[in-house]
């Protein structure tokens, strides 16, 4: 049991990995095989390949705004791992690490920061809700399915994940105070990166931890070590399983860091004290989970080789897909903003298509 | 066939949809044991339980929020807020999310919800129970808005909305939830969305009006032919998307028209509906589209409220003013 | 200090008299004068005389709908007289005794319920904010309001009233969390009369207690007894003396009930058990607080009959004023939109007129 | 005279004003340090400090609520929402508070605040971030909207918006932002609200228009004097209260108008205009008034963005047409 154990109104956290990889808490170490570690670790590999490619892409002018993740690769890695085939994913727009092992492949992410709402499009079957820029508002939608799938009693739980400042909207407070009311199968996931854009997370809430929230809805609420892989992923499973079995929401603080830029729009360095970054950088979740498994056997210089060239090559290929893939066209505008179409959009399409043609003519 | 007022009405239409299909709940804040504050849900709880008929938390935006993910997930939710006054917390999601995630995500994810809301004047209501703010709603694209104006159109097009795949904001006249009854088939029906009704054929005067509204236009109607005004009157019943094609050919028959409706004139659906005319319909207009409408101010508290509503007399004056021109 | 001492997670709530008006805690017995007792009791029979009166007059036709206060009499008097001159009230709908005691004299209450705008037209002077309907909104409003007398360094603190319901509103967590941050000097009161319309206090949230809410946002929360007036009292006082020392937000939860329907369009029997409603006439704050000062010798039936008189006197004197205000007039509906009436107003004004003129020559 | 664009205009008011007057407050999410992510706060943290340009938590209602508050204990709040797509959060106290306290207290308690925004499309940006709704503004009685046109106009605009006694939301044609620098006098000066300007004049046909369409209105200007045809521009500035005698005015001499607009067509200010000019000036039309706007569809992201809104082709498709009626 760790929900419940880890009082964040005595300023407790949960710990699997210290910030060099030891292991400080045998007890709740969990037991996972070899393929399954190497598993989190090629996922975090992926996400930052992804992730610095599409920075790139940016600057090149490929790709219009991009909100990297670099940080957040143990937090998107370890919840998305956690959750069961039948589980949904309301996402965090920063989420690509936990898309892609949801089922939506790299070039979706890329598409839509690209501009193409096929990005949206994803495969069917994928249970994963489109990213939802307004700040927080998948929270309620998220609780509002969780609750469709008690009301239908499915067994299958809603993983709402989101920023520290998302916590400030009213969104937050009806997602969290309908789920509680409702004891709908829902887990909230805070990546509590420390800023929302400039505005530090203090300036946020006076809550000294933003799990203590969760006292406010009458359920409970936990920090975790966000740049711990494997406290991320036994948190969240836990929760998530107890939400499936009827035991109500929980809210579980990331505590994380965003080491890049809020978007490759912005420039942190106005705003951020370089001190504190280098910092965190030295509590990297890729460098600590890669000495976890150096120190258990796992990791070798061959086996970073062969993830780091597939991750490249998945990636290349994400890259390849998204850049080739259909641009829209001008009837696609129209057509999905009813079923069907109504008489007024039938007749702007028309008058748009001449003009359109019309220019192209000219 | 029974006589209903549109508060029985829509309560048949609902209970007629939830016996249907089971993904039909209702929900919002009063709605459950107490069957809403005007009744509208009364009974509803008793016959399908509180998993398909729940109250909320007082919070609109955790209604509309909720409702959206409800009805991702399959269901059909008919949420009720209590007023239109408090309708504005709804708008973030109904714009951002219940409007526009059939076009996010290219017609992969739909969001079939009712929003219900009781709207317009007249009941010597206190402050914010008393606004008809139609035309924040009959501008965003990928929601429709309903006007019912009688209770055998309450029945059939709130069924229609219950059944339609997109978003449907449907508005309930309160002045007349129970001035009339009228015989309303217990047979099912539904009546299209997107489609006006002409209420009464005339030729000299097209009145394009909806909900408690129309029946002021026909009170005027008959005052009119004492005039020697042959008056024709639709019944818009969807504002969004408007039914231009029955304004269209009403006025090019009749050569003039005049919108009434509660909500101020500045930005009102009012000016929608001339400038459409305007636009297609211009060589046959003999005189220009007037409005007469809601003022441009806070709808007044009770002891002043009826200076704010259109009534008879100043729609006659406006008829005066076109058959004139 | 009341404040801290009792918490709301172990269940604490802070009385000072119980259900019989025996003094159960007589460390933080208030020490007051005879004439501040009297005061209170007078200040809770005219409020109950007061809404007496409206609730006959609405069922007469007199008024329109009237929300009773019947049940809150100690919560509204205890809060408001805990208020110094220069603070600032936002009222709760519901809170016809607390403006009274705040400078706003009852016929502007009855004339808002009439339905004549004149009755938020407060005197010059009284700093009460006008009812919000929007239930809550009134809570970001005064924490705005708090946080520019903060700025301005102003020695003064917002006493922000408002429901059960309301604290499921966003308002409410942004009216919070706005406090927290900017540690604006203002005290919550949430009256819980364990109902919203029909919705009951579990419905609103998962939470044990309101109380507990504050833990989100950083600050104090408390439940108090809010039939118990000296409990109200002592504790709101402490909280805006602290706010007004720069000591922060506090937020105070009166455990109290609604004695009465939700307003006069209500009817309470359709939903709420009537020995519920019996339970709660046994703690009726009225006779309690008379229990106290008989006990104390301060009550006798001679005090009784006179402040009694005294209090039917006013409310009389009220009605009067009430219903020989003059109507607003058709030019009244216009003129207050704007500092100055722009031109399409004047317009329809005067055509308006026309109409109205016409009318009553026909 | 410094040549300025729209941003740096903003921001000269923005100074000019918190130095005139103490209870000018800057506050929203990031425009304290980062100085606003356009930029357009940048400087003011370090000048006025941190009681006077404050970052707040993320919450646009919470923004509108306090500086309501603000507002009504004398301070001038100018408060920032980030983009337009997220302005809908602030409508409840906008509606409900803002424009009604005036009212509701007689003219006893009043809420001089400034909500600005950017908007618009044609900058590339994610969803969510090109939205033009003004629509839904330019309808609640007792608010202000404003938008300009040029750096010139913005500083002028803002600062009345600023001294003005009632709540203005401004709103800021961001894919102009920083597209013209122009001379903008560094003296006081204040342009007023209400009044619309005659941006060049012209005989046979008037565009009305705002923000970034103006720029649009003037390119197919120079083109259609190649067809011969002498276009009228109007720049509203304010687009409620409408200024409609300027519109009438020009109309009245012109006989031919088209509205260019970013937002949808249906419900957009270009009805309101088009059933102005129908009202007022039926007789002097010699063509329906067209209007060329966004596309009744959510405002599509940066791959089809172009397609959605209004180019100097389709509004000079609309002239043609208008001309040749
Ligand atoms: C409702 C809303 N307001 C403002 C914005 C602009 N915005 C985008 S991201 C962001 C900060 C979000 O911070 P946080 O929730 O901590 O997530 P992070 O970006 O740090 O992962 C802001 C203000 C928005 N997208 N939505
Ligand atoms: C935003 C909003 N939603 C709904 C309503 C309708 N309504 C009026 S009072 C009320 C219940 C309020 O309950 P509570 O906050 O507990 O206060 P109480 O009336 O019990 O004193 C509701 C739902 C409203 N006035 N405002
Ligand atoms: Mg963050
Ligand atoms: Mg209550």
């Amino acid at each position: 049991m760790i929900i419940g154990k880890y009082d964040p109104l005595k300023g407790e956290r949960f710990q699997v990995l210290d910030e060099t990889g030891a292991v400080v808490n045998e007890e709740l170490e969990p037991q996972l095989t070899e393929e399954k570690l190497v598993g989190f670790y090629r996922q975090m590999l992926i996400s930052r390949t992804a992730d610095t490619k599409a920075f790139a892409m940016q600057r090149e002018g490929r790709m219009g705004t991009y909100p990297p993740l670099k940080g957040h690769e143990a937090v998107q890695v370890g919840s998305a791992m956690a959750m069961e085939a039948e589980d949904w994913l309301f996402p965090h727009y920063r989420d690509l690490g936990a898309l892609l092992i949801r089922g939506v492949p790299i070039h979706f992410v890329y598409l839509y920061w690209i501009g193409n709402e096929a990005g949206s499009r994803f495969p069917d079957g994928a249970r994963v809700f489109p990213f939802t820029v307004p700040v927080g508002s998948q929270i309620p939608i998220g609780v509002g399915h969780a609750l469709g799938a008690k009301l239908r009693k499915e067994k299958q739980a809603a993983l709402i994940s989101f920023g520290d400042g998302a916590t400030s909207e009213g969104d937050f407070h009806d997602g969290m105070n309908f789920a509680g009311v409702f004891n709908a199968p829902a887990v909230f996931l805070c990546q509590n990166n420390k800023w929302a854009i400039s505005v530090p997370r203090e300036r946020q809430t006076a809550a000294k931890t933003i799990a203590q929230k969760a006292v406010a809805y009458g359920f409970p609420g936990m920090q975790v070590d966000g740049n711990d892989v494997l406290a991320v992923f036994s948190a969240v499973k836990e929760a998530l399983d107890k939400a499936r079995a009827g035991g109500g929401p929980t809210l579980i603080e990331a505590d994380t860091y965003r080491m890049s830029d809020h978007t490759t729009a912005d420039d942190a360095s106005r705003y951020r004290p370089e001190e504190e970054v280098k910092a965190w950088e030295k509590k990297d979740p890729i460098v600590r989970f890669r000495n976890y498994l150096r120190a258990k056997g796992i990791w070798k210089e061959e086996l970073e080789k062969n993830l780091q060239e597939e991750a490249d090559k998945i990636v290349e290929e994400a890259v390849h897909q998204a850049e080739n893939f259909p641009l829209p066209e001008l009837e696609d505008i129209f057509r999905y903003t009813y079923k069907e179409m109504p008489p007024h959009l039938e007749e702007e399409l028309a008058e748009l298509k001449a003009a359109v043609e019309k220019r192209k003519a000219d | 066939m029974p006589a209903l007022n549109i508060v029985e009405a829509v309560r048949l239409a609902l209970r007629e949809e939830m016996r249907r299909d089971d993904s039909v709940l209702v929900m919002g804040e009063d709605v459950g044991k107490n069957g809403g504050v005007f009744r509208t849900t009364e009974g509803l709880f008793d016959e399908f339980g509180e998993e398909r008929v729940f109250d909320t938390p007082l919070s609109e935006n955790g209604i509309m929020g909720t409702a959206v993910g409800l009805a991702v997930n399959g269901f059909r939710p008919v949420a009720e807020i209590q007023f239109m006054g408090f309708i504005y917390y709804t708008l973030n999601h109904l714009i951002c999310h219940a409007a526009r995630l059939r076009n996010r995500t290219r017609g992969n994810l739909s969001v079939p919800l009712v929003l219900r809301a009781p709207y317009g004047a007249g009941i010597r209501a206190p402050e914010h129970h008393s606004e008809s703010t139609e035309a924040l709603f009959a501008q965003i694209p990928g929601i429709k808005v309903v006007v019912p104006s009688s209770p055998a159109d309450a029945k059939g097009l709130l069924k229609s909305a219950v059944r339609d795949p997109d978003p449907v904001v449907f508005l309930e006249p309160k002045k007349i939830y129970r001035a009339v009854k009228e015989e309303v088939p217990d047979i099912e029906y539904l009546i299209p969305l997107g489609k006006a009704k002409v209420v009464k054929e005339g030729k000299d005067l097209t009145i394009i009006c909806w909900g408690a509204m129309v029946k002021v236009a026909e009170e005027v109607a008959l005052k009119a032919q004492e005039e020697k005004v042959d008056v024709e009157i639709i019944d818009l019943r969807t504002l969004y998307p408007m039914d231009r094609e029955a304004v269209i050919n009403s006025v090019e028959k009749t050569g003039r028209a005049l919108v009434v409706h509660e909500a101020p004139k500045a930005g009102g659906l009012g000016a929608e509906i001339a400038a459409t005319i305007n636009e297609k319909a211009l060589l046959r207009l003999k005189a220009p589209v007037l409005r007469v409408t809601g003022q441009d101010i806070t709808v007044p508290m009770p002891k002043t409220e009826d200076y704010y509503i259109p009534d008879a007399e100043r729609v006659l004056r406006s008829i005066r003013k076109i058959m004139s021109f």
